[in-house]
Order: structure tokens, then C-alpha cells, then sequence
């Protein structure tokens, strides 16, 4: 019952809200959904170990209406509504441009998002999955930068190719169930699938979520994409969009194909280490901090991915913890990068510098956050990426030192940035500029406070993580004897 | 058989009722008509009455089809109130045709013999021949109802030609004997048996506009009156499949080889020609009729992979398809009303800052037609989908996934016209009832998609 | 009947195929190839009675009545066509003035 | 909690201290008046100070060797568990001792030093950070805590290197320290995941006792203990990653004591001699540690030769002197090594608070060539540069003679060259120093504009504090040679196993430190003769000099050979990975598809002519097809 009302009370709430007329009212009543939902995730966490809601509905389009949990879906659970509070709150500006709309649009995205994460049944999670899109497609639509018309309609399509080849395996995986088929996730993994299959549905399972994290080369739509989208679309899209492809793939690939995966691991490894090179290396030279910012997402989210296939309990550890780190940093660094830009009115670094004279307060919050994304010890990111590094060690120590240089080559292309924008000589241009208001600091000290909190005292989240991870295995099958192989 | 008869007795009275020219009760006599019609044809369920000989069977799958295109015809009617409400003469005409057409379409889905399904086709077509020119002094309207006849006529003897053959070869035009006489052979056919067969299939295939039979109906759908062209879209071809359900399933199942052959490649045509002609287009009407095309691939989909379910899968994609194309049309003319008369996608600008509820509804109809979920139009596809996989038809489900992608692509193109803001506005005027009734079908379409009464397959 | 049936049987069905495919194959080269609406429409007619002859043939050595009785459906129905068809030429040439089919192409891409 | 010594539990207290002078400091850096922020960061780190003290006094008086305190557990995943905790043994407390000590010392200074910036409150703030993490680091109780405050110190360089971050070529100065630091830290990083792979643990007391089976030379442990040499390398500052030191001087001068000079570039030396069971089962590495140390400690001290910037000549001795730290390290001499440590840290901290006090007088002036004849108008400044000159010239009985003679003796025993080497680099350092020495405070002065006056006293004590440290520092640690129970090494020899074994003989080591105090002297007297009787003054940056001299001057170039090999490739890399393979190839090829599919969207609608004759003939065709189709299949 918990799990409907985290899964409807947003989008119920986001149905009342088109009605309404003032801003402030809409704002509010939103606000306090999503606040309310977080409660009840952490009180869930706390609480409940492990809880199954199902529904037995076969109406709901046909099949089960089937929702649960295990660790992996609660990690993505509590930063899903751990995230989008601050989102709505990051709409608390001046700007009254269909209020009720973008809220609701935004309560939307995250049902959606929780849906994708509750479903078990991978019908279930597809209609989720998909739905995720609509409203996402609209905020950058109607909210987007310039040009936004023609990259929303690339982003669109580009992820929806991904997504129907995910619903053409999902439907080979329902055939394949024995009897009365089903799609429940529990039925596809115990199917015992021949390896040739697995080798080729690997890639019909794996391309909607390479395409959605993005792990090189399919990355191409988002660094326009993000550069485009707005404030609170971009956060959504980082923060947590990203986060349903390692979802989708942890929930897929391992259980169903685990010979797939071991097949093309080395293959897919080596992708996501070109990647993580390929964007650092891209964000070195970029002029636009939104654009350098969403290279070095990439970067990050590729180490990740490489940390996924690695396949072994710290990789898995250091991925799951560093989903919640790393969402966190960028919502943050993102929401800084429209901060000053709405304060400048520029985000080219070229024309950048001198900030921290007028605007000390931003500066210094700019440097946790950039700390934080560089792996400083005593951030989150340094717990997650010291695990994940790890596991990647127990893989092949060529594969860590690539995967490493992330903190080299990170430390490097943060580091101009934050020194361009914020240091040199004070700047006539900014002179007006105002330094941070009390809004920002209701929406970045809580986050960069959980950077560093995680950072220093990470194994709550570490916990989780464990017992998802061996939940996993558990239900690895033959991969999680692979893993308890590699790890042992 | 009483619904036909009964039908076909509005038809006359409303012709007569031409000549008082009142045009306020056409409508209404010839919805309770339809109402009527709909009640006696749902009392037959399960009876499974034959006629004439055994030509016609009236089972429940002929009165499933029957109340589908009833449904369907009864919007079209409902939206026709205000449609035809410009229109002075003849208006009496249009409705009568168009229940006619019916009348052809019912025999269509209970025929069991070839004659039956001759006549069918007939009694279908020739009003449409007329209704697509039912604007008597545009070029368009004229155009296209000159085209639609040549061609149909054209067809109509190759089909019967192929029958003559057929009949030769078999020395009957009941479909249970044809298929006992095709059995013998054992898939080995003598040549013009199978000529007569394909020829026979090719009648059919021309009226549900199969590649590469579609070349009348992007001008015919461009250039008919909006609402003929709605009726054509959805309820012409819901009884040409339901016939050529029949056609395989009475007679022709299990398909010989060459035959099973030509209509893969069939489907594959309509698929990538419907979508690739739709991916550039801007006219509205033509965007349609060439989806209409590229549904038409997906339902020879679902009907080629012979399974039990295939009949449901068929009524439950032609129903979700035809309840999303209708309102668009309708949207489309009010739209095409507030720009005076253009028809291109441009024309849907700014529709989200006037009237934002119908982009939301545009939206879900859009989307069913493009096949995401929630809606129904997703839900058609993925049982489209499981049959043709279940069936081991991969590679043709690979062919028909990227294909939907394309479809996505101009789908959301139009919705992005509806979205993005328009250079000058005209106000847009929507009346009471059209709007009710796109509300309705939206939320039909998604109630569709979320509560469907059976298991996927 | 019996005897016409019989009469009929006298030429080998061969020929009554081979004619009526020429017939046809006549019509449909008609069809292709000439430009006025109203030959069209007749060689259609042809078509038609190509396949009457067919079937009227068939009907008789199979000795079933039925192929006959379609015949006679057949032409009802392609007379309502021709009416209608008629009707549209006329349409067309008041609109037009002109009977060219290729003369009428808005419609098209 | 172990709480084997007594008052262990209070170990905690003394990062704690720092900790909270920075969060104090840095949050309320806008109240904080004047001096407020100085005095409260010097007292909270001298408070640690005082609790180190008390520390080693029990430590010493219990006869403890080592004592563990677990604060939380850290992280735990699968079978890693690594604590929060803190170990405090010999070696650790002699670390926390200088730390908080000479940093106390500094921090003092810095009162008088920094009283005119404005972001003063920030300094401490950094300062005390710095001192936290540094803290940490020595405190570690495994190599991933460690880590944390490795990281730490180099980040609080990084922020202190770029305090006055208004001029660019700091901020640059500040990153290139940071960036060269990281890549030494990756290396460390994987060296410790390593160790974790090996000895399913990576604290030290677990790792040590497991490393204790291994046999010499295992091909792990020589990856390991190279990994760790890296991470050693890039803190400490040797070849190849020693050019940010001098950079770093770009910071306020206590920072360049502070850090650069007494604790953080030490904490590579620290963090060997803290591994020295793991070293001495690689003679590999070992040997690349005596070649790298060599080679740096020359190479930087024939550079220091030409350097005419004050601090960046202190800059090139702490590189050569770190290259001798390095040297008694690769000789397996540790205890040798942390006695240099200790020293250099009281001298060159001096020096540099020295040099400070200098540029202090000159008004920001830190050019030698513009200096001179300062002996009269600041006597306190010049005794203690001139104490700090001679014990890091190892003149005895200083303390640099003590820990410098002990690593010479050391090299002798392994291999004569060695000695021979470092006796030369030993000179040239004494000739460099005295150089300064005489530049800055003989002769007369140069500069007339300003007017040069003694430091006030808040500067002076610490200087006096330190130059009496620098002075008797040497006799922590006497050689049984002149009667000395050499009671510093007895006290690590516990935590650390010294490899040397030989004692060499009594009369071969006067021998050698005779010889060597006879080269000493001619080097002073030549340096005498050359700035003080010939009063030579440096070149000007315009005029020409020798090929050679102009190589060194530029320190062989190598800034430029890095910023030609890696930076400029760098940013060519990025700009073509961008502008070529993602703008010109990668995304394209999506839009292409897209484009492609309209491309023959378009020429399907050309199929749609709109002519009726043409439908026919396509209806006609198709059926034609068909019926091929079907009678050949």
C-alpha cells in the first residue's frame, strides 16, 4: 500500500495543481508532495527491509500490476525524492510562465520515474519507462533554450529507438516464459536462455540503456540536449534520468543474460573507458559551462558503467553509492551553473572571471561542489569512485589507471573552470552582480551538506547498497556465481 | 440479419427525408437508427445464424467488426452535426450513403462465399465513389472521386477475374469448399488457382490500400470532404480487413507458401513506403492516409501470424486505431476552418496557447497512433508485436520496431507544431458537442490503453 | 439448359480461357493506354464480360448454376458502377471541360 | 578503542583542534576583527601541540610502541572494511610533534605577517584546514585515512598557493600543483587498492604483520611499493614531478614554510619510511628511490645556483634536501631520513620564515639582486638566516651536520659514488646558500627606496624560537662516533626496520666527515670572495650569459619541455576530439540517418505523381510481379 501512495501521490498532487491559478499556492502544494514523499521513503527505508506491493489487477493493460522493491530500486528510490524537492524548489523564481503546467509536468516525471524503479514486471517497467519521456519531452520543449524544438525532437527519438528494441526484448523474453507467459522479472530470471540468443538479446536490452546513460558512442544527443534544456529539465535529466539506464541495465542484463554480458563485458568495458577519456578530455576545452558540465556527467556516468561491468561486490558497492553521489553533485553544480547565469547573464567562460570578488558565497559553494564531482576525500565522490576504482583494480589494474584518470583529468578541467568563473581580477562587467540568495541557500546547502555528510559518514547508504548488491547476486543466477567467482 | 434489414431501411427513410429539407432531424434519425442497429446485431451473439444458403454466416466475429464500425460510424455522425450544418442541399444524401457503404461493410464481415463478399465490396464501395466527390464544384472532391472509381473499378475486375478463375478451378464459391478443394493439393497449387487466389487477394488488399495498392488513397484521403475521408480511414478499413480475415480464415488458411510470401512482402511495403512518404509530408490529410498506410502493415501483421488471438488482436487495432483517427480529423477541420481553408501542419501553431486541453488531447490521440503508452494505440501494437514474435516472425518485428520509430518521428512532429507558438493567430472556435466528443475519445483511448478485459494475448 | 450446357461443352474450355484472357488482357491494354475517361470506362466493361464469359463457361461445364447467377450479379453491379462513373465524368467535364484523365493531377505527392 | 597508552583517548583532540579553529575561522570570517583569527588559530594549534607533548611523555615513560584509536567504521564493502582510526606510534608522534610544533610557530609568525590582508580570517581558516589534514595524514591509522589527509594537504596547498588568487599566474601556479599532486595520487590510490588485493586489509599494523611472510622481491610488492613511490614522488616533489614546488612559492611565505617546506612535501618521505617493511622487500624500488633522490637533490641545487628570487632558491634547496631525504630512503636508512626530515624542517621552516621577514622589511621586494647590506638594519633576522645557512650547509655542530653526515656515511657504506655525489651536492648547496646569504645581508644596499626595519616581535620569537631548534636540533641525535647514543634512531628504530646493516669504522667516518668539512670551508671562502670581496652581483635578466648559465637559469628548460609535451597536445587533443570526432563525425552520423531516411522519404512521395495513367500502370506492374513472384517461387 506504502508503495502506491510514493508511486500516485505526486502525480495526483500534479493533477490538482492544473486547476489552480496562483503561482505561489501551486509552488507550495508541490513542494510539500515531494517533501512529504521523501518522509515516506526514508520512514520506508528505515522501517521496511523489503516490501512487495502487487496488485493483482491483470486488467491494468493485461498484465499483473506488480510493485516492489530491493535494495538497487530503493537506492534509485531515495534519490529520485531526495532530488526532486530541490527541482521544484528551483523553480521558486520570479518567472510565472504556466506554473501549474511545469509542476505538474515535473510531479509527473518523477511517478514516472518512481514507477520505473517499483515496477517488477517488465511490462510494467516499460510503460514506465516510456512515460518517463512525455512529460520530460514537454519541460524541454516548452521550457528549453534556443534551438530547443530540434534537439527535443532528437533527444526524443533518439531514446525512443533505444527504447523499443528494450520492448521488442522485452516481448522475445515474454515468448520464451514457460506456459501462460509472463513478463514478471521473476519469471524471466529464471529462464535458461542459450548463450548464442543471450549474445545478440544483449544488445537489444542494452541499447535503450546505453543510450540513456549514455555510454559511448551514444552519447551525441545529450551534450546538446543538456546545454538546451532548462534549470529544472536539465536537473531531472542528470540528476535522475540518467540513473534509470544503470537501473534498467542492472534490472536486465545481469539476472536475464548474465552469459551476454560476460560475452561482450570486456567489449562494453572498453566503451565506457573510451568514454570517460573521450568527455574529459572534450570538457577540457569547452567554452560553455553547461555543455563542459554535461561532458564531465558523461565522464563520470561512463566510469560508472565500466564500474558495473566490472561485475564484482566493490564495483557494484562504489556504482550504487556513487548513483546518489553523483546525482546529488550535478543537481547541485547545475543548479550553481544557472545561478550564474542568471546572475550574469552569460555562461561562455571566456567572458567569465572575477565573480568570487562580488559574489564570495557562490564561490565558495562553486568550489564544494566542483570538490565533490573531482573526488576529494571526505566527499561522497571520493567514496564512490575509490570503490568503484577498485572494482575495477579486481577487473585489470590497465582498466583502474584508465578509469583513474578521471581524477586527473577531472581535477584539471574543474579546476579552470571553477578558478575562470570565479577568480582573477574583479570583473567591471559583473559589478552588479548579487551574490546568493536565501533560496539558493535553502537549495545547495542541504545538497552539498549531503555531498559531505556521505562523504565523511557514507555507510548508510553503504548498507543499503550491500544489501542490494547481495540481493542481487542473489538473483544473479550463473552471473552471480560469476561474480562470487571474480570476487573470492 | 435483422440489423441489416433494419439498417438498410434508415437508409431509404433518410433519403426520404431529403425531401423535406430539415436538415436538424437527419442526424438524430440516423444515429437512433444506428443505436437500433447496434442493439439487434448485439442480440445475435453467440446465436451464429446463417443465410441464403450458407453465404452468409453471421457468427461473433462478423458482430464484434459490425459493432466496432457502428461505434465509429456513430461519431462520425455525431461530429457530422456540426460538419454538415454549412452544407444547404443534399445532406440527406451523405448520411444515407454513408449507411449504405455499412450495409456493404456488414456483408463484408459475414460473408462466407465469394459472391457475398463481391457484393460486399461493391455495396461499399460504390457510395464512397460518391461521397468522395460530395463537394460537387471543388477539383479536389472531384478529382479524387474520379481516381477512387477508376481504380476501384479497375481492382474490382481483377478480383473477379480471380474469383472466375478460382470458380473454374473449384467449381465453387463457398469459402469452406474452397479451402477443402486447396487442401487436397497440399500447398502444390496448379497455376491458375493461385493466379485466381492472388487476384482475389489483390481485390482485397487494393481496398484496405496495401502496398503496392495504396497509390489512390493518399489522393483520395487529401481530396475527399474531411469526413468521407474519415469514414474511408477508419470504418472502409476495418471491413476490409475484417473481409480479409474471413477470406483467410474461412477459406485460404493455411496459406500456400508463394501466396503467404507475396503479402510478407506486402506488409513490409506499406510499411516503409507508408512512413517513408509520411516522414516529409505537410498536408495533414495526406500525412494520415499514408500512416493509415502504415497501419494497415501492422495489422497484416497481426493477421498474418496465424494465431487463435489474431481476429482480437485485428477488431482490438482497428477499433483503437479508428477511435484515434476520427477526432483528429475533426480537430483538423476546426483547425482548418480557423486558417481559412489550408490544410498544412503549420495550421495546428499555437493551438496549445488557445486551446490547451485539446493539444493534451491531440497529444494522447497522437500518441496512441504512434503507439507509446499509456495509451491504447501502444497497447495495440505490443499485442501486434507478441503475435508476430510469439509466431517466430522476427525479423519482420525488428523491420516493424525501427519502422514505428519512424512513425514516432512525424507524429511528433505535428504535436510539435501544436505546441510551438503560432506567427498569427486566428481565433479558434470549437463547438460544445466536437469538443465533448474529442474529450470523450481521448479518454476512451486512454481508458483503452490502461483497462483492456483480456490478457495481451 | 441442358442442351445450351451441352452446346456450350461442344468447344474445348481452353478456347472460352484463352478468349476471355484475351478479352481481358484487351480491356486492361485499353485501360493503360488510352487517355479518354469514357473508352476507359468501356474497356472496362469489357473486363466485366470477360469474366461473365468465364464464368458462364465455367458454370456450364461444371454443370452448376451458381457461376450463372453470379454473372447476373456481375452486371448489375457494373451498370450501378457505369452509372456512377458516368455521373463523375460528367462532374468532371462541367469542371474541367475536358474528359483527359491525366488532366485532373492537384492531388498528388 | 584500544587505549594501550595513557590518555590515547585524546588523540582525537589534536586534529580536532585545527578543525575547529578552521570551521570558527571560516564561518564567522566575516565578524572576526583584526587579529581575533590569528590568535585563536595559533592557540587551538598550539593547544594540539601541547597535546602531542603530553602524548609522547607518556608514550615514552609507558614504553608503548604503537596505540590504536577507531573513531566509526568507515567504509565496508563486501570484505573491505576500512575504520576511521587513528595510530599513534613512534614515528607518528615525532610527525605530529614538528607539525604542530613548528606549525604553531608559524602560525605565530603569520599574525605579524599577514596583519595587512584583508583576507586574513580566510588565511588562518586555510591554514588551520591545512593543519587538520595534515594532522590526519601522520595520524592515520591505515593508508586510506592517510590518503584523506594526503589529499587534504594538497588541496589546502592548492588553496593557499593561490591565495591571492587576483593574478591568473598564481591561480595557474595553484592548479599545476594541484594537477601534478593528483597524478601522483592516482598512482598512490591503485598502489593502496593493490595492497588491500594482496593483504585483504590496508591498515598499517595488518599489512605489516602479513608483509612480514612475504619473500623479498615478490613482483607484487615491487608493483605495490612503486605505486606508492609515485603518490611519494608527486607529494615530495622529486623528478619528474618537482616543478610545481618552485611555482608553489607563489603563496604567502609562511605557506612556502609551512608547506612547502616543513610538513606537506615531506609527507611523501613519511609515508616511505611509515611503509619501510614493504620497501625493504623491494630492492628494485629501492634502488630507483637512490636514483631519483640523487638525481634531484643535484639537479635542483645546481639550479638553485642561478635563481636571483629569494623564496624560489629556498624552493630549489628544499627540492635537493627532500632529494637527500629521498637518497637516505633508497638506502634503506629511514630513521636517517626522518632525522633529516625533522631538521630541514627546523631550518628551511626558519629560512623561508626568514626570507619572509625580509621581503617583510623590503616592502614585497624578493629579488636578491635589489637586497643587501641588511645585516645592520635587521641583526635578529640575519643571526638566525645565518644559523639556518649553517646548519643546512651541515657545518657542525648544527643540526643539518648530524642529520646530513649521517645520510653521507650511510651512502658511503652502500657505494663510495653515491657519496661522492651527494658530498658534491652537499657543496653546492653550501655555495648556493652562502650566496643568498651574502647577496641579501653583506655589501651595501641596493635598492634605495625602500627602507628596510626589523620585523616586529610576533615575527622575530618564532625566528628565534626556531634558529635555537636549528641549532641544538642535532643533538636529538648524536652518533655513538662522537658519544652519542644517537637516541633518535633508537627511539624509531621500533616503528622502523632500517636496512643498513655494516658499521662502518671510526676512522674511515672522521676520515670522510673531515674531508668533507675541509670542502665545506674552501666552498664558503670561494662564495666569500665572489659576493663579498668582489661584490659580484647576479646578471640582469637582459644581459647575456654563458649557454650554460642561461640553461640553468631557465632550470633545464623543463617547464617548458612539460607545457610542449603534455599541456599544448592536451588542449590540441581536446580541441580535435570535439571539433573533429564529435561535431564532424559522431553526431552527424545520427542526423545523417535521419536525413537520409527524409532523402528517400522524398523520392517515395515523388512516386505519388498524381497522374491517373501512371496508378494503372504501377497497379498493372505490381500484379505483373506478383504473378512472376508466385509462379517462380
Amino acid at each position: 500500500m506504502i508503495l502506491i501512495i510514493i508511486l500516485l501521490l505526486p502525480i495526483i498532487t500534479g493533477l490538482l495543481l492544473l486547476p489552480l491559478k496562483n503561482p505561489a499556492t501551486v509552488r507550495i502544494i508541490a513542494l510539500t508532495a515531494a517533501v512529504a514523499n521523501l518522509l515516506i521513503t526514508l520512514g520506508l527505508i528505515i522501517s521496511v527491509p523489503s516490501a512487495t506491493y502487487s496488485v493483482n489487477w491483470t486488467h491494468f493493460m493485461g498484465t499483473q500490476f506488480t510493485l516492489g522493491y530491493d535494495g538497487i530500486s530503493l537506492i534509485m528510490i531515495l534519490l529520485t525524492n531526495l532530488l526532486f524537492p530541490f527541482i521544484i524548489l528551483s523553480g521558486f523564481t520570479r518567472s510565472h510562465i504556466k506554473i501549474p503546467v511545469l509542476n505538474f509536468l515535473i510531479l509527473f516525471t518523477q511517478s514516472s520515474l518512481l514507477g520505473v524503479f517499483l515496477a517488477q514486471n517488465a511490462f510494467l517497467f516499460y510503460i514506465f519507462w516510456e512515460l518517463t519521456l512525455i512529460p520530460v519531452y514537454f519541460i524541454l520543449l516548452l521550457w528549453g533554450g534556443e534551438n530547443r524544438r530540434a534537439i527535443t525532437l532528437k533527444f526524443f527519438i533518439y531514446t525512443l529507438t533505444g527504447s523499443l528494441f528494450l520492448l521488442f526484448g522485452i516481448i522475445y523474453l515474454f515468448t520464451l516464459t514457460p506456459g501462460l507467459h509472463t513478463t514478471d522479472f521473476s519469471a524471466f530470471n529464471q529462464l535458461h536462455i542459450p548463450a548464442h540468443t543471450q549474445n545478440w538479446l544483449f544488445w537489444i536490452l542494452f541499447i535503450a540503456f546505453a543510450i540513456k546513460m549514455p555510454v559511448f558512442p551514444f552519447h551525441t544527443w545529450q551534450p546538446s540536449t543538456y546545454t538546451m534544456a532548462s534549470k529544472q529539465g536539465v536537473m531531472i535529466l542528470a540528476g535522475v534520468m540518467t540513473k534509470m539506464g544503470i537501473y534498467g541495465a542492472l534490472r536486465f542484463l545481469f539476472p536475464i543474460v548474465p552469459e551476454g554480458v560476460l560475452y561482450w563485458q570486456n567489449i562494453v568495458i572498453a566503451l565506457c573507458l573510451t568514454g570517460v577519456i573521450y568527455a574529459s578530455v572534450i570538457a577540457f576545452r569547452q567554452s560553455n559551462i553547461k555543455r563542459l558540465i554535461a561532458f564531465s556527467s558523461m565522464a563520470h556516468i561512463s566510469l560508472m558503467a565500466a564500474a558495473m561491468f566490472a561485475l564484482n561486490v566493490y564495483s557494484l558497492q562504489g556504482l550504487l553509492f556513487q548513483v546518489i553521489s553523483h546525482g546529488v553533485t550535478i543537481v547541485a553544480l547545475f543548479y550553481l551553473v544557472h545561478l550564474i547565469q542568471e546572475r550574469t547573464g552569460t555562461l561562455e567562460l571566456p567572458q567569465m572571471g572575477g565573480l568570487k570578488h562580488v559574489a564570495p558565497g557562490m564561490a565558495i559553494l562553486l568550489l564544494m561542489a566542483v570538490l565533490g564531482s573531482i573526488a576529494l576525500p571526505m566527499t561522497s565522490g571520493f567514496v564512490g569512485e575509490f570503490l568503484i576504482i577498485t572494482g575495477l583494480a579486481k577487473q585489470s589494474l590497465w582498466v583502474a589507471l584508465i578509469g583513474g584518470t578521471t581524477m586527473i583529468l577531472g581535477a584539471i578541467y574543474m579546476l579552470y573552470a571553477y578558478q575562470r568563473i570565479m577568480l582573477g581580477d574583479s570583473n567591471p562587467a559583473f559589478s552588479k552582480v548579487q551574490d546568493i540568495r536565501v533560496l539558493d541557500y535553502f537549495i545547495l546547502i542541504p545538497l552539498i551538506a549531503v555531498i559531505f555528510v556521505l562523504g565523511i559518514y557514507p555507510q548508510p547508504v553503504l548498507d543499503l547498497a550491500e544489501a542490494s548488491v547481495n540481493s542481487m547476486q542473489k538473483l544473479l543466477g550463473p552471473a552471480g556465481e560469476v561474480i562470487s567467482q571474480l570476487t573470492h | 440479419m435483422s440489423a441489416l434489414i433494419l439498417l438498410t431501411v434508415f437508409g431509404i427513410i433518410i433519403l426520404y427525408l431529403g425531401f423535406v429539407n430539415n436538415k436538424t432531424i437527419l442526424a438524430p434519425v440516423a444515429i437512433t437508427g444506428l443505436v437500433a442497429t447496434l442493439i439487434l446485431s448485439v442480440k445475435d451473439w453467440n446465436l451464429g445464424s446463417k443465410y441464403f444458403h450458407d453465404m452468409m454466416i453471421i457468427d461473433n466475429f462478423s458482430i464484434s467488426f459490425n459493432v466496432s464500425m457502428l461505434i465509429i460510424t456513430i461519431l462520425i455522425f455525431l461530429f457530422g452535426i456540426n460538419y454538415y450544418d454549412r452544407m444547404e442541399h443534399h445532406v440527406a444524401e451523405q448520411y444515407a450513403l454513408m449507411i449504405f457503404a455499412l450495409t456493404g461493410a456488414f456483408l463484408m464481415t459475414s460473408f462466407s462465399n465469394l459472391i457475398m463478399l463481391f457484393l460486399g465490396i461493391e455495396i461499399l464501395s460504390i457510395p464512397l465513389y460518391i461521397l468522395a466527390g460530395g463537394k460537387k464544384s471543388s477539383f479536389r472532391s472531384n478529382e479524387a472521386s474520379f481516381k477512387y472509381f477508376l481504380l476501384g473499378s479497375f481492382a474490382t475486375t481483377f478480383f473477379l477475374f480471380g474469383i472466375a478463375l478460382v470458380y473454374g478451378a473449384s467449381a465453387t464459391f463457398y469459402l469452406p469448399e474452397i479451402k477443402n478443394y486447396i487442401a487436397q493439393f497440399h500447398g502444390h497449387l496448379p497455376p491458375m488457382l493461385m493466379v485466381g487466389l492472388l487476384f482475389i487477394l489483390i481485390g482485397v488488399a487494393f481496398k484496405v490500400a496495401v502496398a503496392p495498392f495504396h497509390f489512390w488513397s493518399p489522393d483520395v484521403y487529401e481530396g475527399a470532404p474531411t469526413l468521407v475521408t474519415a469514414f474511408m480511414a477508419t470504418v472502409v478499413k476495418t471491413a476490409g480487413f475484417a473481409a480479409f480475415y474471413r477470406l483467410l480464415g474461412m477459406g485460404l488458411l493455411p496459406l500456400p507458401g508463394p501466396l503467404e510470401k507475396t503479402l510478407w512482402v506486402m506488409t513490409g511495403l506499406s510499411l516503409l513506403v507508408g512512413n517513408l512518404a509520411a516522414l516529409r509530408q505537410t498536408n495533414f490529410k495526406r500525412l494520415l492516409a499514408y500512416s493509415a498506410i502504415v497501419h494497415t502493415g501492422f495489422m497484416m501483421l497481426a493477421m498474418l501470424s496465424q494465431h487463435d488471438s489474431s481476429a482480437a488482436v485485428l477488431l482490438y487495432y482497428t477499433f483503437v486505431y479508428s477511435l484515434a483517427t476520427v477526432p483528429l480529423f475533426i480537430i483538423f477541420i476546426h483547425m482548418k476552418r480557423a486558417s481559412l481553408g489550408l490544410e498544412e501542419l503549420s495550421i495546428f501553431r499555437g493551438l496549445y496557447r488557445q486551446k490547451p486541453w485539446m493539444a493534451v488531447f491531440m497529444t494522447i490521440l497522437l500518441m496512441s497512433l504512434a503507439g507509446l503508452p499509456p495509451t491504447a494505440g501502444f497497447l495495440a501494437k505490443y499485442r501486434v508485436f507478441i503475435l508476430s514474435i510469439s509466431q517466430g516472425y522476427l525479423a519482420i518485428s525488428i523491420f516493424a520496431v525501427i519502422m514505428a520509430v519512424i512513425g514516432i518521428y512525424y507524429y511528433f512532429y505535428v504535436l510539435r507544431e501544436a505546441f510551438s507558438e503560432s506567427n498569427s493567430p486566428t481565433p479558434l472556435v470549437i463547438n460544445k458537442l466536437n469538443a465533448a466528443l474529442i474529450i470523450v475519445c481521448g479518454t476512451a483511448v486512454l481508458l483503452l490503453g490502461i483497462f483492456v478485459w483480456s490478457v495481451p494475448i | 439448359m441442358k442442351e445450351i450446357s451441352s452446346a456450350i461443352q461442344l468447344i474445348p474450355l481452353e478456347n472460352y480461357i484463352g478468349l476471355s484472357v484475351a478479352l481481358f488482357s484487351i480491356g486492361m491494354m485499353g485501360v493503360l493506354f488510352r487517355r479518354n475517361t469514357i473508352a476507359i470506362l468501356m474497356c472496362l466493361e469489357l473486363m466485366f464480360n470477360s469474366v461473365n464469359l468465364l464464368l458462364t463457361a465455367f458454370s456450364a461445364y461444371h454443370s452448376d448454376p451458381s457461376g450463372q447467377v453470379f454473372v447476373f450479379f456481375i452486371m448489375i453491379v457494373a451498370a450501378a458502377e457505369v452509372a456512377v462513373g458516368l455521373a463523375i465524368v460528367v462532374m468532371m467535364k462541367r469542371n474541367v471541360d475536358s474528359v483527359d484523365i491525366n488532366l485532373l493531377n492537384r492531388l498528388k505527392w | 578503542m584500544v587505549a594501550s597508552i595513557p590518555y590515547i583517548t585524546l588523540a582525537w583532540l589534536v586534529p580536532a583542534f585545527p578543525l575547529l579553529g578552521f570551521l570558527i575561522t571560516g564561518l564567522a570570517k566575516n565578524r572576526l576583527k583584526n587579529n581575533q583569527a590569528g590568535i585563536l588559530a595559533s592557540t587551538l594549534v598550539s593547544l594540539s601541540f601541547l597535546i602531542s607533548v603530553l602524548l609522547f611523555f607518556t608514550m615514552k615513560s609507558s614504553g608503548q610502541e604503537s596505540a590504536t584509536l577507531t573513531l566509526f567504521n568507515w567504509i565496508s564493502a563486501g570484505d573491505m572494511k576500512i575504520p576511521f582510526a587513528f595510530m599513534i606510534d613512534h614515528l607518528s608522534i615525532i610527525m605530529m610533534l614538528i607539525v604542530t610544533g613548528v606549525g604553531s610557530l608559524i602560525h605565530i609568525y603569520s599574525i605579524g605577517y599577514m596583519h595587512d590582508d584583508e583576507r586574513v580570517n580566510t588565511f588562518f581558516a586555510q591554514m588551520n584546514l591545512f593543519t587538520f589534514s595534515m594532522l590526519l595524514l601522520v595520524m592515520g591509522a591505515n593508508y586510506l585515512i592517510l590518503f584523506i589527509g594526503w589529499e587534504g594537504v594538497g588541496f589546502c596547498s592548492y588553496l593557499l598557493i593561490g591565495f591571492w588568487f587576483k593574478n591568473p599566474d598564481y591561480n595557474y601556479a595553484a592548479r599545476k600543483a594541484f594537477v601534478m599532486n593528483r597524478i601522483g595520487d592516482l598512482g598512490f590510490i591503485l598502489g593502496i587498492i593493490l595492497l588491500f588485493f594482496t593483504f585483504k586489509s590496508v591498515s598499517f599494523t595488518e599489512v605489516f604483520s602479513q608483509a612480514a611472510t612475504l619473500q623479498t622481491g615478490a613482483p607484487m610488492i615491487t608493483l605495490i611499493t612503486l605505486l606508492l613511490l609515485v603518490g611519494a614522488v608527486g607529494k615530495s616533489a622529486q623528478i619528474p614531478l618537482y616543478t610545481w614546488l618552485p611555482d608553489a612559492m607563489a603563496g604567502p611565505t609562511p605557506v612556502s614554510a609551512l608547506i612547502h617546506a616543513a610538513t606537506m612535501v615531506t609527507a611523501g618521505i613519511y609515508m616511505i619510511a611509515r611503509s619501510s617493511i614493504l620497501y625493504n622487500l623491494a630492492p628494485i624500488t629501492l634502488n630507483i628511490i637512490i636514483v631519483i633522490g640523487l638525481a634531484t637533490a643535484i639537479l635542483a641545487a645546481i639550479v638553485g645556483l642561478r635563481q636571483n628570487d629569494i623564496k624560489k632558491v629556498l624552493a630549489y634547496s628544499t627540492v635537493s634536501q627532500l632529494g637527500y631525504m629521498f637518497l637516505a630512503l633508497g638506502l634503506g636508512a629511514y630513521s636517517a631520513a626522518v632525522f633529516h626530515l625533522t631538521t630541514h624542517a627546523f631550518f628551511k621552516a626558519l629560512l623561508f620564515l626568514g626570507a619572509g621577514s625580509i621581503i617583510h622589511a623590503m616592502g614585497g621586494e624578493q629579488d636578491i639582486r635589489k637586497m643587501g647590506g641588511l645585516k645592520k638594519k635587521m641583526p635578529v633576522t640575519f643571526l638566525t638566516f645565518l644559523t639556518a645557512t649553517l646548519a643546512i650547509s651541515g657545518i657542525p655542530p648544527f643540526s643539518g651536520f648530524f642529520s646530513k653526515d649521517q645520510i653521507l656515511t650511510d651512502a658511503f657504506e652502500n657505494n663510495p659514488v653515491l657519496y661522492v655525489l651527494a658530498l658534491g651536492g652537499a657543496l653546492i648547496t653550501c655555495f648556493y646558500m652562502f650566496r643568498l646569504l651574502y647577496l641579501v645581508f653583506y655589501g651595501n644596499q641596493r635598492l634605495s627606496t625602500s627602507h628596510p626595519h626589523e620585523s616586529p616581535r610576533v615575527m622575530t620569537i618564532p625566528l628565534i624560537i626556531l634558529s635555537v631548534l636549528s641549532v641544538f636540533g642535532g643533538f636529538l641525535n648524536i652518533p655513538s662516533l662522537f658519544g652519542g647514543d644517537s637516541g633518535f634512531s633508537e627511539f624509531l628504530h621500533k616503528t622502523i626496520i632500517s636496512k643498513i646493516t655494516a658499521e662502518l669504522d671510526n676512522t674511515t667516518e672522521i676520515g670522510l666527515i673531515i674531508a668533507s668539512l675541509i670542502l665545506l670551508g674552501l666552498v664558503i671562502l670561494l662564495a666569500y670572495r665572489t659576493y663579498v670581496k668582489k661584490a659580484v652581483v647576479p646578471a640582469k635578466d637582459g644581459e647575456k650569459i654563458s649557454v650554460f648559465g642561461r640553461i640553468i637559469a631557465n632550470k633545464f628548460y623543463l617547464d617548458e619541455i612539460y607545457s610542449a609535451v603534455f599541456e599544448k597536445p592536451f588542449g590540441f587533443l581536446s580541441d580535435f576530439f570535439y571539433n573533429q570526432i564529435e561535431t564532424k563525425i559522431l553526431d552527424p552520423i545520427i542526423d545523417e540517418i535521419g536525413i537520409l531516411t527524409s532523402r528517400l522519404g522524398d523520392l517515395v512521395r515523388k512516386l505519388q505523381q498524381g497522374i491517373m495513367s501512371f496508378y494503372f500502370f504501377a497497379m498493372v506492374a505490381g500484379i505483373l510481379l506478383f504473378i512472376i513472384f508466385i509462379l517462380i517461387v
